[in-house]
């Protein structure tokens, strides 16, 4: 297995606090890797800095062997990233439908397309269609996005993320207030997920995270302390005074 | 070039500064602090005008008309705060500025019902009618002298309150970060009401200063407000440096720009073309200034800390 | 929906069938009510292709409206008075050629400008630009300045004769319904899919890989056209061109009218104009303080009527 | 009553016909003025002064009754050009009167004329209206705008004064007026600022008039009609500049800026020149009238712009009168407008080849009347029966 995508020496900082600190990792091409830290560790500003919505002061993400950094954040998807947001982050004026068929228009190549209508063009809507009968959400199609459930709009985002086919996928806290009969679907979804895509994923729900991830990095105050198997993991010294020592 | 000229034109532009900036400060107040994007700011500096112009022919004395008139002013703000901007600060800037663009041609209409559409003249104490001779060929009329210290003075009041009072506490936290004030258990809605009020004193008395020179006049807000839109832009939104560095940069390259500019272009064009082209363009750099700002930095000069 | 579509059937059917019902029975004056309406309701229904579906709300959407006019007006001023004979020309195809070319050339530059700025920046940086084309045209002494143009010759169209003032309505309102059905196409598209998606979450549609800027660029500058466009008409109507048309106060009417017909509905801006030339002319009859209940239905309705008109006749659901 | 089918129709056709010819022996004069915004004190006045002649004339042009509909122009030329659109083919208005604004007047012009309708400036002269764009249908009770500062202009030399700065708002008015003083005057011009006008006017010339007095002039020239006026005069005086710079305006100080002047006690206007072609005490019977009427009424003295406006109904009226009411043959109206046949305010008044006034220019001083209130009176006649420059350009 070789690295799919490589962050080396990540600095960012926000006046005084340092959110990325000398932050090294890789992800391997295929596994499940999950970040797992306290909070305020950093992993979402890490996201963002993958994703494109913010900038290091210093440090490379070599994405395929490419520096990502000097790239603006829909270039990115374009080579492969998708990114679903921990805070719900879809379009609540929009249909359920529609947020998903602007995912997979998406992927289609650019959209300086003015005449046909865009809710009649069978390619999106059947596309659309397809992902969310994937997540269960095939019946609710039609219906404004802002009048689904919390965990119907976190199976959403993960639709969303799969429209794009990327080859990786950047998971904000899918599980994020979710009930356990929705976690455990959710876990169900992810698992038949993982065989297609590379994950890097942020949790704090720890059973799910041991559940899904191939392998494990622990994030504190912006820094990797530890990165290697749930069960390596589990058994790190200071991961266990990370997270239990400072009670 | 004329030295004494220059001086005098720069204090001209110092006053301009000034008076911008007390109208500037309090729109980057309401803006900063609450959000509030409010058009109708330049209303209150006419009310302001009209109430101490009014005040000042039942009087008889300019100085108590501005004492009295700064409270009306302040309880304005409030009205409009309670009944308009409060119902409005979760909605977007959009209909702020629709509600407020209605504002304005409410209280416009109204000062023209209730004080008749001529303006109203305020004549001066005698000690602040006349001129000041600081050289000899250095002359200034002592009233724009008043001004420029009443608007320094005004400034270094603003300074102290927002660095050294509770008040000035709460709004440099409030500016950028709403809900960590409200978490404090500060009472917001207050908090919004009190520094709407400051804003529309502050707007008040720059209509209060300018009213002796040109006369309290229906529409006389319509044309500062978008100047003072201008600076809180340029300096930054909710930054009272910004908008205190950005109102004298504006005054200054205004008054300098309509004292010099013709000159400047009579060496390329023609004295006619250059005579009535050059007071359009003066009143047009300043606009060019923000465009160039926002281009460079989209957030003006100094903009406040992340929110 | 289909209600939607009778009402909207209905009060275009009602503007093409009123006006000249006016004017045969001797009020010519509601007829050029009607076409002043017309050709403001395209521009509204321009600025609500950026504002109602983009988001994006332009402050100096009358600046294109003002160069629109001019445009027409000062090839007319030179076929006139002579100088400048490149430019002389009542040729309508070349004015309103002109018109659309210069409001797009203008939207493209300041566009890519204001669209890197959000929120009330780009309210206010488009407001700049627009006062600037103001005091611009102010400067030139040659176009009148600050008095404004008195073009005594209007455009010359094959098979159209614009000083009948039934066939200049007639032109304003096909072109009226074309521009609706051309902005309702766009913002059906996959283009305007997008528009709207960047209007109801800018970062989704970033991460997305949309390229949003360039998308909303390039509705800035079909808007902008299209105003050009209507401010042409508009030239042709009034025979007057002022820097006035651009004051900042005309695009907040603008806005007024998308807000209080409905944004992002394909009717809304024209009953928004409709409603305010109505209610402009019928109150100023009434009263010289009609801003007075103007201002403060303006204030009424952003506070307590949300959708506008559209909402209103939808029975008030979004 | 027995009637067949024709005479019913005869006569409903006669009953539709009926009210059209009482209406046709009204006359209606539509009246545009500014009536909102800060220069609404023009237009007060005006409308002022038209009540009055509607009063003096008991609404009655000899036989037929005189109606007049205002409109307001909100000091925008297209507002203006609006308004008179609706006076013309809605209100179907005989005569169109009134403009203060040469802008709003240039603009407007095209609305009346092309539907046939006469056309009466009660003030406003631009050059171009004189000139090449004159019309047999558009009449002036007022001046075109370059005569007044010409008078002013021939003042100067004759005082000898030997160089000047002018000061003007930036308008078509206001280009009018420097161009006026700069053709007549012989001295060196040191300088020129032309400021910003309209509903967002500049009110603060502090910039300008440092510079002016900076210039070394002799002497300052000035044109800020309405509210401007006495906001200048406030500037002039705080600067101190009446000994170093005297002042000489047109249309700025007048019987709307005075009364606020005399509130504020600027007594340093006391004694300030102006040209006009009419003052509050000129000694005829028209004006006697015109003026205690008028003071009876509103309570203080008439403007220039009431005098103007006062003069255009009355000219309307008599050419009225002299065609007993019948509007159907314009080219009678127009003569009959054209001998202008009636008592003007300013004595004696004709009209010359382009329709605007051949007509006498006086010098006015600035004085304390003898109750105490500020006002004008002549000093001296500076032309006598002046006719304006363009009048050779215009083709008629």
């Amino acid at each position: 297995m070789s690295a799919l995508l490589e962050i080396q020496s990540l600095n960012k900082g926000f006046g005084g606090i340092k959110a990325s600190d000398d932050l090294s990792l890789s992800v391997e091409a295929g596994e499940v890797h999950a970040i797992i830290g306290p909070n305020g560790a950093g992993k979402t500003t890490l996201l963002s800095q993958l994703s494109g919505g913010q900038k290091p002061d210093i440090g490379r993400i070599l994405f395929k062997g490419r520096d990502l950094v000097p790239l603006p954040a829909h270039a990115r998807a374009h080579l492969g990233i998708a990114r679903s947001f921990q805070i719900t982050s879809l379009i609540m004026d929009m249909s359920v439908l529609d947020n998903v068929a602007l995912a997979v228009q998406a992927r289609q190549g650019h959209s300086f397309r003015f005449l046909r209508a865009a809710r009649q063009d069978a390619s999106l809507r059947e596309g659309a269609m397809g992902l969310l009968r994937r997540v269960g959400l095939e019946a609710k199609a039609q219906l404004p996005t802002r009048a689904l459930s919390h965990g119907e709009h976190r199976h959403m985002e993960i639709a969303i993320a799969l429209a794009g086919q990327a080859e990786l996928l950047l998971l904000d806290e899918p599980m994020a207030g979710l009930g356990g009969e929705e976690s455990a679907h959710m876990v169900t979804l992810l698992r038949q997920i993982k065989s297609r895509h590379t994950i890097l994923l942020v949790e704090h729900d720890m059973d799910a995270v041991f559940q899904l991830a191939d392998r494990i990095s622990v994030l504190v105050y912006g820094h990797v302390i530890a990165t290697g198997t749930p069960d390596e993991i589990r058994a790190n010294a200071a991961v266990q005074h990370a997270y239990l020592g400072e009670e | 070039m004329d030295l004494s000229l220059f001086v005098i034109q720069f204090l001209n532009g110092l006053q301009l500064g000034l008076l911008l900036f007390l109208v500037a400060s309090g729109l980057t107040l309401v803006f900063g602090i609450l959000d509030f994007v409010n058009l109708a700011h330049g209303a209150l500096y006419m009310l302001g005008a009209f109430v101490c112009a009014w005040l000042t022919q039942v009087l008889g004395n300019f100085l108590l008309a501005v004492l009295l008139a700064l409270p009306v002013t302040a309880v304005a703000g409030l009205l409009v705060e309670r009944f308009i901007a409060r119902p409005l600060y979760a909605r977007d800037h959009l209909d702020h500025v629709l509600a407020t663009f209605g504002l304005i041609l409410v209280i416009d209409t109204l000062v023209h019902l209730v004080f008749g559409p001529e303006g109203i003249a305020v004549p001066l104490p005698d000690f602040l009618n006349g001129q000041i001779r600081l050289t000899e060929t250095l002359v200034i009329p002592s009233f724009r002298l008043m001004i420029i210290g009443a608007g320094l003075a005004a400034a270094a009041g603003l300074y102290w309150m927002v660095t050294h009072t509770r008040l000035g506490m709460l709004i440099r936290a409030g500016a950028s970060n709403r809900t960590m004030v409200s978490a404090l258990g500060v009472d917001i809605e207050r908090l919004f009401a009190l520094v709407f009020a400051l804003g529309a004193a502050l707007a008040g008395l720059a209509g209060m200063l300018i009213a002796p020179i040109t006369e309290a006049s229906i529409g006389m807000g319509n044309n500062i407000i978008i100047t003072a839109f201008v600076v809180i832009i340029v300096g930054g939104i909710g930054s009272m440096k910004g908008a205190f560095i950005a109102a004298l940069m504006i005054g200054l390259i205004d008054t300098l720009g309509r004292s010099y500019l013709d000159d400047l272009f009579k060496l390329v064009m023609s004295q006619d073309a250059a005579e009535t082209s050059a007071p359009a363009i003066s009143a047009m750099l300043i606009y060019i200034i923000m465009a160039v700002v926002l281009a460079l930095r989209p957030q003006g000069l100094f903009p406040p800390k992340a929110r | 929906m289909t209600r939607m579509t009778w009402i909207t059937l209905t009060v275009m059917a009602l503007l093409a069938v009123l006006p000249p019902v006016f004017f045969w029975t001797g009020n010519a004056f509601y007829l050029d009510l009607a076409t002043r309406l017309t050709i403001l309701a395209i521009a509204a229904v321009s600025l609500n292709l950026i504002l109602g579906y983009g988001g994006l709300v332009s402050f100096g959407h009358a600046a294109c409206l003002g160069l629109g006019a001019y445009a027409v007006g000062i090839p007319a001023h030179h076929w006139l008075y002579g100088g400048m004979d490149a430019l002389a020309t009542t040729n309508g195809f070349v004015q309103i050629g002109l018109a659309v070319a210069i409001t797009a050339l203008f939207a493209l530059v300041t566009g890519a400008v204001c669209l890197r700025t959000r929120g009330v920046y780009f309210i206010m940086i488009t407001m700049a630009f627009a006062q600037m084309v103001y005091y611009l045209i102010v400067s030139i002494e040659e176009y009148g300045g600050d008095d404004g143009l008195v073009i005594d010759t209007r455009s010359e169209l094959p098979g159209f004769n614009l000083d009948d003032p039934l066939q200049l309505f007639a032109l304003a309102y096909v072109s009226l319904v074309v521009v609706m059905l051309v902005v309702r196409t766009i913002v059906n598209s996959r283009f305007g899919m997008v528009l709207q998606g960047a209007k109801g979450n800018e970062e989704r549609m970033v991460t997305l890989g949309f390229n949003v800027y360039l998308y909303r660029l390039v509705a800035y500058v079909i808007s902008g056209a299209i105003c050009g466009y209507a401010g042409a008409l508009l030239g042709n109507f009034t025979t007057f061109i002022s820097p006035e048309m651009m004051d900042w106060a005309r695009s907040g009417e603008l806005m007024f009218m998308v807000i209080l017909g409905g944004a992002a509905t394909t009717l809304g801006p024209v009953l928004g104009s409709a409603a305010f030339i109505v209610l402009e002319e019928f109150l100023g009859r009434l009263t010289i303080y009609w801003h007075l209940p103007f201002g403060l239905m303006l204030i009424g309705v952003v506070l307590f009527v949300r959708g506008g008109l559209m909402g209103l006749l939808r029975g008030g659901k979004e | 009553m027995n009637l067949n089918g024709f005479s019913r129709l005869a006569m409903v056709a006669a009953m539709m016909a009926a009210p059209a010819q009482l209406l046709a022996e009204d006359v209606k004069i539509g009246f545009v003025t500014t009536l909102t915004t800060g220069a609404a004190v023009i237009g007060n006045d005006m409308k002022n002064a038209v009540d009055l002649a509607m009063d003096h004339l008991g609404g009655m042009a000899g036989e037929t009754r005189l109606e007049v509909i205002y409109g307001d122009d909100q000091f925008a030329p297209d507002a203006g050009k609006q308004v008179t659109d609706k006076l013309v083919k809605q209100d179907n208005v005989d005569f169109v009167a009134g403009y203060i604004w040469s802008h709003v007047l240039l603009a407007s012009r095209k609305s009346v004329l092309d539907a046939g309708k006469f056309l009466i400036s009660a003030n406003a002269g631009p050059s171009q209206i004189a000139g090449k764009l004159c019309d047999p249908h558009f009449f002036s009770t007022s001046w075109q705008n370059d005569q007044t500062p010409m008078a002013m202009g021939e003042v100067l030399n004759r005082q000898g004064v030997q160089s000047l700065y002018i000061m003007a708002p930036n308008y078509a008015a206001g280009k009018d007026m420097a161009a006026g003083v700069e053709r007549v005057f012989e001295g060196e011009i040191k300088g020129k600022d032309l400021t910003k006008w309209g509903a967002d006017a500049q009110l603060d010339f502090s910039a300008e008039l440092a510079k002016a007095k900076a210039s070394g002039a002799n002497g300052l020239f000035v044109f800020y009609p309405g509210a401007a006026g006495g906001a200048f005069i406030k500037q002039y005086h705080q600067a101190g500049l009446k000994d170093v710079l005297p002042l000489y305006s047109v249309f700025t100080v007048d019987g709307l800026s005075l009364p606020k002047l005399q509130e504020a006690d600027f007594s340093g206007v006391l004694g300030s020149k102006t040209t006009n072609q009419w003052d509050p005490s000129l000694d005829n019977e028209a004006n006697k009238k015109f003026v205690s009427d008028f003071k009876a009424k509103y309570g203080g003295y008439p403007s220039f712009y009431a005098a103007q406006s006062y003069d255009a109904i009355m000219l309307i009226a008599s050419a009225v009168e002299a065609v007993g009411g019948d509007m159907s043959d314009p080219d009678a109206v127009q003569a009959a407008l054209k001998s202008a046949d009636f008592a003007s305010v300013r004595g004696d008044f004709s009209f010359g080849s382009n329709n605007m006034p051949v007509q006498d220019f006086f010098l006015r001083e600035v004085v304390v009347d003898a109750d105490g209130t500020w006002t004008t009176k002549v000093v001296e006649t500076v032309y006598e029966d002046h006719v304006d420059s363009y009048a050779a350009e215009c083709k008629m």
